[in-house]
């Protein structure tokens, strides 16, 4: 367990995520891209804070910012789904066509 | 080795039962309640031995296929009062109610020690609705989706909800006729929208249920008030068994049941009542739902009627009542809570009049028209009101409308079974009441 | 090193949760024929035939169910047990694993629950079991927050939010008097976390038997044993938060707690024999309306005593 | 960083366990089973963190993923026409720039752990991480914690105000009733409330013929 092997793996897992988010259909689906992003990012974060940050508390407090960011994310974007199955009754990307034309 | 030690060690585990009822088949769910070997459990899942409890008509046999099926390795059958099916070779037969508990630890022991085979399936094994995708990825066919799977639609809602724009699938499913918390017999076909129900609809009606021999006697000659009154206590007693059962008071469930077994003009409610309102049995539980309007109060009829405000009571119309100064209290809401607090109060009430009857030893008058603890009798008996769950249970919660249901007593009165009940297991069920006169 | 760190704290949860699971299952008997449950043979063999029934029943299957989900939730919730017992302390340095966040270990915990009650009741892909996992869904969400507040209770007056601190700053007053809202809110969040007696709405008898309706045999034995085994883990975890864990005068540290733990469990047993079930909607009309609040309440009163 | 070769395997283990979940969320039918691999994913990258001595971190995780997974699985299962993955399907699109993408990502992300160089400055053993996060986000950096607080505030009030805009049954002005079950018809799941109001109480009704 080294800074390389975490960063690798932190990199696995936002290389995952940015194919779950491109290429999901499913407004729900791409938000867990989303996640697997972030997740990604904390992991490296931490890894950053013990290995090379010498323990500055603010290593921590950025993973525990973006674990406030994906609370606000995934609230944000349920609320979004919800309103637009409201108004389209849609739970795809591509039913959403307001900005193309 | 360790295997047999094993099944010996479960041979000797209270003896798992699922019970089917079948007509008059809850009288042994009473007795079994009672005995300290037996577990009733409430799915076919979980238990050893499938009791056949009273004759099953043929209409409910393929649900009943279906349950034998349901029950896992290694189980045994046992039927009580009913004729096996001819192609279950072997299976025990019992007719008298006192040798079934021994009976069916006889039959898990046997299970267990290996010297009965577990029964086989009837069924053959496959998916009721066996699928297989067609598509590219294996899914139904047209474009992405397509398709029944498993018998299931795939949730497609999109006409608009009209409840809140989620769009939650609603389910529809049926349920019984051996179900625990419904009356025995009774089917429906059923959607809920989330835990709402949105439709019932009651597709087999409960079987007819048998009154104590006392109601059908009260038909033809005048009968002593206090033995008609503590069979009328006794009834009520029984349906609060069923329902506290469901809502999780076991132990005052048993209570109850001990109660009714016990009962004579000197038992008192008391001290039940006083554990039911302490243990918050009216303040916790659902008991809001089920509200009936006068018309459908008057179609149920007895407690029910009453607990809605309805006053009316055949009794009024005796004069052997009158002369107890007998009158019907009543409940306003006509909800589940109205309708046990009026029955608690009829037990209570029944009690007194049985003790008063028996001191001035008063006689029914009228034989025409009695009330039965099921409702009114006066040209027909008491018929089936299954059909107002439809009505009534729409918009409730799947908790509340079971309390409903276990709450309303709709199933048709029948005078059967009792000439079959020898003298000896009259007195098993009954507890005390044989000698009430000396 | 391997034998300190790993093999004997191993052992130490295993044999936790095998004679509690079993002490909970002889003190259910008990209390039910005290009340008046009808009973034959002893009871203290009673749950061991019962066991032993369940290991000759085959495990039975549903129509096309999620197979690694039905049969994993039950091992799930054992391990989410095992967790729980093992940061109970039961003395200064017996503690199976001592970390240094083991009170919010126990919220993911709880939380975690969640996902694996839900899990085995929509895994069976049968009526019933979905219903109860739903059910459990709705309120679970409000007794995780309740017992966050609670738990952040007792953490304020030990400034730490290790149990082993916990228990160590109840020294002079325990926290079921120094925070008297703590207490009863917790055992209510135990009742609901464990879906035992007033609060099963889960695994209730008006789904006959909701997640556990569907399953046999060794699976179902599984989930008995972890129901009781998180029952356990909740009264360690309820004693060492409030009832001051292994202090007590005159007797050994390891021996209090057995007590504490054991009048939690016989509080806990009591009140599910005792109470009916409760309506799922009364139920979290009371969560979210009276007992939230009151959490807040109780958090603002340990925050008070805290400062002063 | 001194350990042992125990949280070396344990550290491969995680690792494998965090990928290879992490790519069954978007290879699954199921829709609550992905939402329970990516729970896993969480859980092994939390597990991990405790390794590395953020112990809150690592435990933070594990619960408030097990609950936002919950929530999303339960959203899952509202919005999906499929949520159990019993009909087979594959809801993707360009796919293979999204396989590209990822693989780019990945692989620059990768260079960089492995090229480029960064300070080594080891957590020292005598440091208290919970401590440290806790001094620090009530601390110096109040201002950030309580402002990432504020912004949940308000993501909730967005929320309710974008999800509820009127309201979930109907704008609260008329009364926010339940809807019926049926078009048209009276509220739902409502017991009438104008009868309680007559008081209950045994209502004695005597009738003397």
């Amino acid at each position: 367990m080294t800074l390389t092997t975490l960063l690798l793996l932190a990199a696995a897992l936002i290389g995952i995520g940015i194919y779950g988010a491109l290429s999901q259909q499913s407004f729900v689906m791409l938000m867990m891209g989303l996640e697997m992003i972030l997740n990604g990012v904390m992991l490296a974060a931490v890894a950053f804070w013990a290995f090379s940050g010498a323990g500055v508390p603010e290593g921590q407090l950025l993973t525990i910012i973006v674990m406030a960011v994906m609370a606000i994310e995934m609230a944000m974007g349920f609320a979004l789904v919800v309103a637009v199955f409201r108004g389209k009754q849609a739970d795809m990307t591509e039913s959403l066509t307001g900005l193309k034309h | 080795m360790a295997v047999s030690w094993l099944r010996k060690l479960a041979s000797r585990t209270q003896v798992p039962v699922f019970p089917v009822l079948g007509k008059q088949g809850d009288r042994a769910l009473r007795y079994l309640a009672l005995s300290p070997e037996i577990e009733l459990v409430d799915s076919p899942r979980h238990a050893s031995v499938l009791l056949i409890a009273g004759e099953v008509p043929a209409d409910r046999f393929e649900p009943l296929r279906r349950v034998h099926d349901q029950l896992p390795y290694p189980f045994t059958t046992l039927w009580f009062r009913s004729e096996p099916w001819p192609h279950l070779e072997n299976v025990p037969r019992v007719e008298k109610l006192d040798e079934l508990p021994g009976a069916l630890i006889t039959a898990h022991r046997e299970l267990m020690a290996g010297q009965r085979d577990s029964a086989p399936r009837i069924l053959t094994d496959k998916p009721p609705n066996p699928w297989k995708g067609e598509g590219d990825f294996g899914q139904g066919g047209e474009g992405m989706m397509g398709g029944v799977p498993y018998g299931r639609p795939m949730a497609m809602n999109m006409q608009d909800d009209i409840r809140d724009g989620l769009t939650l699938d609603s389910l529809t499913f049926r349920l019984g006729p051996f179900f625990s918390a419904f009356p025995p017999g009774m089917m429906a076909e059923i959607t809920l929208q989330g835990d709402l129900v949105q439709t019932w609809s009651t597709q087999l009606a409960p079987y007819p249920q048998s009154l104590d021999p006392v109601f059908f006697t009260a038909r033809e000659r005048p009968v002593p008030i206090a033995e008609l009154e503590l069979a009328r206590a006794r009834h009520h007693l029984h349906r609060l068994f069923q329902a506290l059962r469901l809502a999780g008071l076991e132990n005052a469930s048993l209570d109850a049941l001990r109660l009714a077994q016990n009962l004579s003009t000197s038992s008192t409610l008391g001290g039940l009542r006083r554990r039911l309102v302490r243990s918050g049995f009216f303040r916790l539980s659902s008991m809001e739902g089920g509200v009936l309007d006068p018309e459908q109060a008057r179609q149920i009829g007895g407690p029910a009627a009453r607990a809605a405000g309805l006053d009316d009571d055949l009794r009024l119309e005796d004069a052997g009542y009158r002369r107890l100064r007998f009158s019907p209290a009543c409940q306003t809401h006509g909800n589940t809570r109205a309708r046990w607090q009026q029955t608690l109060n009829e037990i209570d009430q029944s009690l007194h009049l049985a003790q008063q009857a028996e001191r001035d030893e008063v006689y029914t008058s009228e034989v025409d028209r009695i009330e039965t603890p099921r409702g009114p009798w006066s040209e027909q008996g008491p018929e089936d009101a299954s059909p107002l769950l439809d009505e009534v249970l729409p918009g409730l919660e799947w908790g509340e409308a079971l309390a409903t249901v276990a709450s309303l007593d709709v199933a048709a009165v029948v005078n059967e079974g009792g000439g079959t009940q020898t003298p000896d297991e009259l007195r098993v069920v009954q507890g005390g009441s044989g000698n009430v006169f000396k | 090193m391997f034998l300190n760190e790993l093999l004997l704290p191993v052992l130490m949860v295993t044999f936790m949760l095998t004679v509690g699971a079993y002490v909970v299952a002889v003190l259910d008997r008990l209390i039910a024929g005290a009340f008046g449950a009808p009973q034959a043979g002893s009871v203290w063999l009673a749950p061991m035939a019962r066991g032993a029934w369940l290991m000759t029943q085959h495990a039975n299957a549903t129509e096309a169910p999620d197979w690694q989900a039905w049969r994993l939730a039950p091992a799930l919730y054992l391990a989410l047990a095992a967790i729980g017992l093992a940061v109970v302390p039961w003395s200064e340095s017996l503690v199976a694993t001592d970390l240094v966040t083991s009170v919010v270990l126990w919220g993911s915990v709880e939380a975690l629950a969640t996902v694996v009650i839900f899990l085995h009741g929509w895994s069976a892909n049968a009526l019933l079991p979905l219903i109860g996992g739903y059910r459990y869904v709705a309120l679970g969400l409000s007794y995780i927050l309740i017992s966050m507040f609670v738990l952040i209770g007792v953490a304020l007056p030990a400034e730490s939010l290790q149990f082993t601190q916990v228990v160590a700053s109840q020294e002079a007053l325990w926290n079921v008097l120094r925070q008297p809202l703590g207490l009863p809110l917790f055992l209510i969040v135990g009742l609901g976390m464990t879906f035992w007696g007033p609060l099963n709405l889960a695994d209730s008898a008006d789904l006959a038997g909701g997640t556990a309706s569907e399953i046999s045999g060794p699976p179902r034995l599984v989930w008995d044993v972890a129901r009781a085994a998180m029952l356990v883990a909740f009264s360690g975890v309820a004693a060492s938060a409030f009832l001051g864990g292994w202090l007590g005068p005159w007797l050994p540290g390891p021996l209090w707690m057995a007590i504490k733990m054991l009048a939690v469990l016989l509080v806990l047993l009591l009140l599910g024999r005792l109470l009916p079930r409760i309506a799922p909607e009364r139920c979290v009309t009371l969560m979210w309306v009276v007992l939230l609040p009151l959490s807040f309440l109780d958090l603002v009163w340990a925050g008070i005593g805290a400062l002063l | 960083m001194n350990h042992g070769i125990g949280v070396d395997i344990a550290f491969l283990l995680l690792a494998t366990l965090a990928v290879v979940t992490g790519w069954r969320v978007f290879r699954t039918d199921s829709m609550v089973r992905a939402s329970f691999f990516l729970l896993v994913s969480f859980i092994a990258v939390g597990v991990i963190m405790i390794l590395l001595a953020a112990e809150y971190l690592g435990v933070a995780m594990f619960f408030m993923m097990a609950v936002e997974m919950t929530v999303m699985a339960l959203f899952m299962v509202m919005f999906m026409m499929n949520p159990a993955g019993l009909n087979p399907m594959n809801m993707v699109h360009q796919e293979r720039i999204a396989i590209g993408a990822g693989i780019v990502g990945f692989l620059v992300l990768g260079a960089m752990a492995l090229f480029a160089v960064f300070p080594d400055q080891p957590v020292s053993a005598s440091l208290d991480p919970v401590k440290s996060l806790g001094n620090e986000m009530l601390g110096d950096s109040m201002l950030i914690f309580e402002s990432a607080g504020l912004v949940l505030l308000t993501t909730m009030i967005g929320v309710v105000v974008l999800s509820c805009h009127r309201g979930r049954y109907g704008a609260a002005a008329e009364g926010s009733l339940p809807p019926g079950l049926e078009p048209g018809g009276d509220p739902a799941g409502k017991p009438e409330e104008d009868e309680e109001e007559e008081g209950g109480g045994h209502h004695h009704h005597h009738h003397h013929h």
